[in-house]
């Protein structure tokens, strides 16, 4: 009996043949797009290459102009001041009002489509609403001085110093519905019975919230961050629909950059050297935290 | 005795005492204060959209001369039509009516096989590990933080060698890509969180990886679908790069003729128009959202925020 | 044969240059094919890279503008652009077209790649009569008057300069100053020989002065779009503009007539010169026998005297052969024919710089014109900079 | 004195009304548990004493206090829950501090109290440790101490261990008796394990669809249940039910008959006269009746035959059919029996019930 | 003739073990309980059979068949879980011909298997309901159904009662052995259960981390454990384990003597030498101690003083002090002791265990 031993052990490759076929998209997407075009980038970020990409090696010359370029120092200021930002008042206008959401209230349909949709409009839409509700000659400057107060001044798009700020509210206008959802999914998942001890051992609301509730939602809180900041670094219609950039550079973004030098300034060796510095970036950032979140380590969520 | 002693001492404060359900006061400061931040937000969110519809119905001299906040004197549905049916482009003057069709025509098999496919990549990913699965998905979520702008090329590329740069597959094939690794991980997450022991039952009766992915998984995971929908909807419906660079004039969506009315500028800029314009284009995501935004949260809590 | 379509991408999208575009396409409906048209708003920085893409990746259009100069270069390098030469030859392209020059920029290797439609002059200042009226002082004869009269014009809450955001405006107004200013000599050699010495002189330190001086005067323009820009002088919220002679369709499609409503003056009043960019369309490689026919059809009309003369007037730019009759011009667009018939002509950055350099210059002046506290010698200093590594 | 005291309790969630005209004395000291199966209004009626739930109508008094309209943490109350619901992130020390910190306790009291409760549960080593780094057991430990530290007069329990293995649960279950014993505090315990009820409880609330059914000490509950509903609820296996009706047998004493088969009803303590031909009930629990031992009293032999046998270690659990019922019957493990074999069951009608079959209430 | 055969089994997880040259074999129509607290392994072996899981290294037959790398589906098993696994978008009849219409197994065919599984286990009127309309108990059946239309050999069950309440689980257990009784498969139970164990088992395999302990019927594991594991995992409340050491007694025989009271061995089976000085632990079960009675064989009479009683209705549990160790004693439910009063306690030595102290041998 036996003797029929190990025989029939089938060759790897073959078990679970069927999950593999249909992970076949998905392989290919991961390694030829998004591994392959990476790869790519970074080649040819070393290379002269202007309106076609030519293998025409030049070693570091495109990272050197590029670190020199005062516009992309300017666009790596102001991915870091919008992205902080960014994240800060995402979570916490989210967490707030879903915060408040849990309240039991009424209307919450009401409140949690107005909220939401927003998100709905692209950010073309978006920006160009904003652009109009921001202008100082239309928009709430203009009413509010007409209102009496002739000295008012909010022209944040048209001013170099606070433009990243006028983007950010159009932002987070768009934005914060979602993070709002995903932050009220996390509330209910708490156990009531953590509310109720709270309650039982007199602890203030603000408190348990501080302290129990949002240490609690970390998985959440990861989630959202990782929404948020791949929005984060991809910013650009954003920023081309309420003010390609300007007033002057003051509002240039990184990726911005990159498109305007790979295609308007047909130098695509600069425009990938760029891109790979915001891979590196992004690696960086990435995945340490992919790899303990989905990698081999962990067992099933 | 002791029951007595008890009975005399309680009766006074007896009925006399607090009874039934605390009393609520209409305006407690907490009431106050939830209702009234409420309020403050609803009307941030609110207001863009206000301003909006005024504008887009006021006419041209009241918009110049007017505050943006007040309601239309004479409503005027002149620039919702034009902006459906006579905005121009160049030399195109039918305004977004004819990107209409074209963006249902790209949304809805975009959305379809995105969906599709990484819903399959969910349930491969949680139900039928095999070696090397999570590096893929790991590639995948970082790639959902490259710029689509970077990546335009090497697709271009791609494109161009499988010879369906131009056709209507190959924009939907972009848009599955670029959806990929949200959607993946939205199912990955919720297929992790219905009981591994259906599936089990459903192999030992000897359902194999598409038996039960069909008859199986998907009856059972309406809720994601539903968010996975919208997020595609939305994205897709109000993408303009990609429906621009992967596709021809015939295709355009229409987000292209969107921004073709709202960037040529004829002397003044039509506000009104561009505001209508604008409401149009947005339309029919907002419709998703009303229509099915109770799923999404529903969606969201089942599949977005378990880590 | 029977009629071809074929699509045809631009990013003439304002009202003039819609207008005028419609000429082209009407004519090229005659010869009994059908213009598709495939515009893209939101000028040539949005529309360019869709073009490369759709080229490169193997779906190219019939026709695609370009800015005739270096923007195509590679592409024919490539093999992706095809051959104009037989047709030029029958139409005798190398006589008619004047100045030579716009041929020149459409030849690689000895063959022809681009018809050129119309020559387009970047350097007039447009003025609003009515401005300087309600400011009280004269309409200004040149640059130095309308720095003079900027108090008076700002006092009375007039923008004396109106420039745009896009980054494109600020250069090359900056660009029209230098040429009117420091001259022809030192703008052929900081452009043409990149020459760095003369980059950093004198000459060009003035030209900064004058950019500073620009840059005061432009405070409060707040709007984008050249066109928006435009129209504040139209309206006389501005005092004026510095603007290629494009903006000329902006005023004449708001009937307002030249030398009445608006005065304009070439190479700011300062130096008569005008430079010989323009637009011109390209032909990608087809394997369909009949869109090739339409192809050429199309090359053909585009030069056809007729329709120079329909375009150019709807488009407010000169035509790229001499040999036409434009009695039609109106009081501006004389002078530049004028200008151009006397020679003063010169090539236009366009031809003379690459993409890559136009850009960081753009980066430089949109950054200079909105940031006050970069003072002229700092932004010369870029400039130097950049011209050292142009190519 | 009474302790806690719920007057025309009523509760309602909207237009479902879970509770209704609920009243309850519970004297100090005393261990009340309240017993019921799932749904059955338990953790409703805690939360209302809590002040957790905002009730709809009634009354509610804690050591002579009406705090009605108190908060949870004004009415000298402690809570323990099912799921722990201990902080997650806070060390063991910082979950039984934090309350009193919110307090604005003063630091060396908090101390002494944390020391005090942590000596009593023998939690001591684990102060540092945080609660996902604890065992099922020592968390629910942590939760008892959590109230423990608020020096209240009344401790709730709900379904403290019904998240434990059996074999932790019977740990826990002697360390609350202890607890209870050395502390004396009043207690409220919600479970639906009745060997927790039996064991832990000085008097038992059976509740039934929002109605307590029987408030009495476990001994009565057990041996004199007031309907079929708590002698059914109680006892493992289940009372066995016969239907029949009551008959003159010899000497003219009331019988039970069923399907043919009579009873002798002496030693029954009747509440009633046991009018013939009424149709009741007869409640026999699985480990009243003696097989194959000599006759009780009545001398009254029955026969039956084994249908199962289930050995459970200590006890073996036989399966009878006898007079048309399946009937359990609880032996010593150590004696076997082969399914088809007939024995001899006798009745001890002292420890039996007799129930009307229409009300149901016990006569 | 075996029916399930398990050689050398060993399953990793990555880098953790946790089965490792695990032997088992179960023979056809025997109804086998695998027991252990949680996370032994029981599931990851049930798997490993059912071949839901890859298996590391070993084999498995079923039937004298190698089935190690077949399909789940073509191993001739049945399985049922825990949380039943209904599929919940399908009515109960489309879930129990689900497998079967996988397997194009024709229509009549299939009506009659379900007809078949319905009338078994009397769900026929559930048969177009979906699982949601159903009690846990009514799933559970529909689920032992789905494996009974499969019409197979071997029978796997995980923890089908642990979702279910006390009743219905004492319900379902007589159910599921009667099942057994008319099907006469090959049944394999997982459970943490003990009561489910010894009711239902011909033999049960007692797990602990991976390895069995001990693989006996159930008489043998209550009343021989092999080992202290063993011993004090069945039986509850668990079996009272005195260390102490072998002396001299009376008449040279051995006693077993802890904190200076001795225990006579008599009529203890040793398997070995009861070697003067060894150091020992007397294990004795709650039910094998008498209370207040006439002294057994030995004639020993031990004091000890009453800590706490637990009444559980039919029983009524004594914790005790006795020679320095607290000692658990099962009595009759009617009799009563209050704490601290002193009782005679006798012990029955023919029921005892003795393990060695090293390595909780049985001795
Ligand atoms: N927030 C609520 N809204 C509406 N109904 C509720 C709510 N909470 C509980 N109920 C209902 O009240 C009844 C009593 O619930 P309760 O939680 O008190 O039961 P329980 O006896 O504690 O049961 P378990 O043993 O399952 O905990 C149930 O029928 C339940 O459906
Ligand atoms: N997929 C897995 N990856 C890694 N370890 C696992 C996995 N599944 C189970 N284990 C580990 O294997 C051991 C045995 O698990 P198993 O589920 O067989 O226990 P069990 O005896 O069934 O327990 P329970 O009674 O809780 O069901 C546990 O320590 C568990 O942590
Ligand atoms: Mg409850
Ligand atoms: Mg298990």
């Amino acid at each position: 009996m036996s003797s029929n031993a190990r025989a029939g052990r089938p060759s790897r490759l073959t078990r679970n043949l069927s999950a593999k076929i249909a992970s076949v998209p998905m392989m290919l997407t991961a390694v030829v797009i998004f591994l392959g075009g990476t790869l790519w980038t970074v080649i040819y970020s070393f290379t002269s290459s202007k309106l076609l990409p030519r293998l025409k090696f030049v070693g570091l010359d495109q990272y050197e102009r590029l670190w020199s370029a005062p516009r992309w120092l300017v666009s790596i200021e102001n991915l870091a001041i919008y992205g902080i930002f960014s994240l800060i008042f995402s979570m916490v206008i989210g967490f707030v009002l879903a915060a408040l959401m849990d309240q039991k209230i009424r209307f919450e349909n009401t409140f949690r489509t107005i909220f939401l949709y927003p998100f709905a409009l692209s950010f073309i839409v978006t920006g160009l609403v904003w652009q109009w509700l921001l202008n100082p000659e239309h928009g709430i400057q203009s009413v509010v001085r007409a209102m009496g107060w002739a000295g008012f001044e909010f022209d944040p798009l048209y001013n170099s110093s606070i433009v990243i700020y006028g983007i950010l509210i159009a932002a987070l206008w768009q934005g914060t519905g979602l993070v709002m959802c995903l932050m009220l999914a996390g509330l209910r998942g708490i156990d009531e019975d953590i509310w109720k001890a709270s309650r039982v051992d007199g602890i203030p609301m603000w408190k348990t919230y501080l302290f129990v509730v949002i240490p609690m939602m970390r998985p959440v809180f990861v989630t959202t961050l990782v929404i948020i900041a791949s929005g984060i670094v991809r910013v650009y219609d954003l920023v081309v629909a309420q003010t390609s950039g300007g007033p002057g550079i003051a509002s240039e973004v990184p990726a911005k950059y990159v498109y305007d030098y790979m295609f308007q300034a047909q130098n695509l060796g600069q425009g990938f050297a760029a891109s790979t510095m915001m891979l590196i970036t992004v690696a960086i950032i990435i995945v340490p935290w992919a790899y303990l979140e989905f990698g081999g380590g962990r067992k099933r969520v | 005795m002791k029951k007595t002693a008890h009975l005399a001492e309680v009766p006074a404060s007896w009925e006399a005492g607090p009874r039934g359900a605390r009393p609520r006061r209409l305006l407690s400061t907490r009431t106050i204060v939830v209702y009234g931040t409420l309020f403050v937000a609803a009307a941030y969110y609110l207001l863009p959209l206000y301003v909006m519809i005024v504008t887009s119905l006021k006419g041209m001299p009241e918009i110049r001369l007017g505050n943006i906040f007040a309601p239309p004197l004479e409503i005027t549905f002149e620039p919702w039509v034009k902006a459906w049916s006579s905005a121009c482009t160049g030399l195109n003057c039918d305004g977004l009516s004819r990107g209409f069709w074209n963006s249902v025509m790209i949304t809805v098999p975009s959305t379809i096989i995105s969906i599709a496919i990484a819903s399959i990549n969910g349930y491969a990913l949680s139900n039928w590990r095999f070696k090397g699965a999570d590096i893929f998905f790991t590639i995948l979520i970082v790639g959902a933080f490259i710029p689509y702008q970077v990546m335009l090329y090497p697709i271009v590329i791609v494109l161009r060698e499988i010879g369906l740069y131009g056709s209507l597959s190959g924009l939907v094939i972009v848009h599955t890509i670029f959806g990929m690794p949200i959607l993946t991980l939205l199912f990955r997450n919720y297929f992790a969180g219905l009981p591994e022991e259906l599936f089990k039952a459903a192999r030992v009766d000897g359902a194999g990886f598409w038996g039960i992915y069909f008859k199986i998984m998907v009856p059972m995971s309406l809720p994601i679908f539903v968010v996975a929908m919208i997020l595609q909807v939305t994205g897709i419906w109000n993408d303009f790069l990609f429906g621009v660079v992967f596709t021809r004039p015939e295709y355009y969506p229409m987000t292209v003729q969107l921004n073709n009315i709202v960037n040529s500028v004829q002397g003044v800029k039509e506000y009104n128009v561009n505001m209508a314009a604008t409401i149009l284009t947005g339309a029919v995501p907002l419709l998703v959202y009303f229509v099915s935004g109770r799923l999404f949260v529903r969606g969201i809590a089942a599949g977005a925020v378990k880590g | 044969g029977h009629a071809t379509d074929l699509e045809v991408t631009h990013w003439w999208t304002s009202g003039g240059e819609a207008a005028a575009v419609a000429e082209l396409a009407k004519a090229f409906d005659a010869t009994g094919n059908k213009w598709v048209d495939g515009a893209i708003a939101g000028a040539g920085g949005t529309a360019r890279p869709i073009m490369v893409s759709r080229i490169t990746g193997g779906d190219p259009m019939g026709a695609t503008q370009f800015n005739h100069g270096r923007q195509a270069e590679e592409l024919v390098q490539e093999g992706l652009m095809r051959d104009l030469t037989d047709v030029a030859e029958r139409g005798k392209w190398k006589e008619i077209i004047r100045p030579a020059s716009l041929l020149d920029s459409c030849t690689i290797d000895g063959k022809i790649y681009c018809a050129p439609v119309n020559i387009h002059s970047w350097q007039w200042l447009w003025l609003s009569n009515a401005a300087f009226e309600k400011a009280g002082v004269p309409v200004p004869k040149n640059w130095d008057e309308l720095v003079a009269a900027a108090p008076a014009l700002e006092k009375a809450g007039i923008v004396p300069l109106a420039v745009g955001g896009q980054p494109w405006q600020a250069s090359n107004a900056f660009d029209v100053l230098m040429l009117s200013l420091a001259g022809k000599d030192t703008f052929l050699k900081v452009f043409g020989d990149k020459d760095t010495e003369a980059a950093a002189g004198p000459d060009m330190a003035k030209v900064f002065k004058a950019a500073d001086d620009a840059r005061r005067m432009s405070k409060g323009t707040n709007v984008q779009d050249w066109n928006q820009a435009t129209n504040m002088v139209i309206t006389g919220k501005a005092g004026g503009q510095i603007m290629g002679d494009w903006a000329q369709g902006e005023f004449q499609l708001a009937g307002l007539k030249a030398g009445e409503d608006y005065s304009c003056l070439p190479g700011l009043g300062v130096n008569e010169v005008i430079a010989t960019g323009g637009d011109a369309f390209y032909f990608p490689l087809l394997e369909d026998e009949e869109k090739s026919r339409a192809q050429d059809a199309l090359a053909e009309t585009l030069v056809d005297p007729k329709v120079q003369v329909a375009f150019n007037l709807k488009k407010g730019s000169v035509p790229v052969r001499g040999d036409v009759d434009l009695a039609a011009a109106n009081d501006c667009m004389k002078k530049g024919l004028d200008i151009l018939a006397k020679g003063n002509v010169v090539q236009w950055t366009d031809q003379l710089l690459s993409a890559d350099s136009q850009k960081q210059k753009e980066d430089l002046f949109s950054e200079f014109f909105a940031n006050p506290s970069m003072t002229p010698e700092d932004a010369q200093k870029r400039f130097v900079q950049i011209i050292a590594t142009a190519e | 004195m009474t302790s806690v005291s719920v007057k025309d309790l009523r509760l309602s969630f909207g237009q479902v009304t879970v509770l209704d005209q609920l009243n309850l004395d519970i004297q100090e000291g005393e261990f009340l548990v309240l017993l019921g199966s799932s749904g059955c209004g338990k953790s409703t009626l805690l939360n209302c004493i809590a002040g957790l739930l905002d009730i709809t109508d009634g009354q509610i008094f804690i050591n002579g206090r009406n705090v009605t309209w108190d908060e949870p943490k004004d009415r000298g109350i402690g809570m323990v829950f099912q799921s722990y619901a201990l902080y997650p992130q806070m060390t063991v020390e910082k979950n039984l501090s934090f309350g009193l910190k919110v307090a604005k306790m003063p630091k060396g009291e908090i101390d002494k109290r944390v020391a005090r409760a942590a000596e009593i549960l023998q939690i001591g080593p684990l102060l540092k440790r945080k609660p996902s780094e604890l065992s099922g057991g020592q968390r629910q430990r942590v939760a008892i101490g959590r109230a423990l530290v608020r020096d209240v007069d009344v401790f709730l329990f709900d379904e403290p261990l019904s998240n434990l293995d059996a074999k932790l649960r019977s740990e826990l279950r002697v360390e609350i008796k202890r607890l209870h014993q050395s502390l004396k505090n009043t207690m409220i315990y919600v479970t639906h394990d009745q060997i927790e009820a039996l064991t832990l409880a000085d008097r038992i609330a059976i509740m039934k669809g929002g109605v307590i059914q029987q408030l009495a000490d476990p001994n009565t509950i057990y041996n004199a249940p007031r309907n079929m509903f708590v002698a059914g609820f109680i006892g493992s296996p289940s009372m066995n039910f016969l239907k029949g009706e009551i008959a003159l047998g010899a000497g003219g004493r009331p019988v039970f008959v069923t399907e043919g088969v009579s009873f002798s009803l002496d030693g029954y303590n009747a509440g009633e006269v046991l009018a013939p031909g009424r149709k009741v009930v007869l409640g026999v629990r699985p480990e009243h009746v003696k097989v194959d031992e000599p006759a009780g009293a009545s001398g009254e032999v029955h026969k039956a035959v084994v249908d199962i046998e289930e050995p459970m270690g200590a006890d073996n659990l036989l399966w009878l059919k006898h007079a048309g019922h399946t009937m359990a019957v609880r032996t010593a493990g150590s004696r076997r029996f082969s399914p088809g074999t007939t024995v001899r069951l006798s009745f001890d009608m002292t420890l039996a019930s007799l129930f009307d079959a229409e009300t149901e209430e016990r006569i």
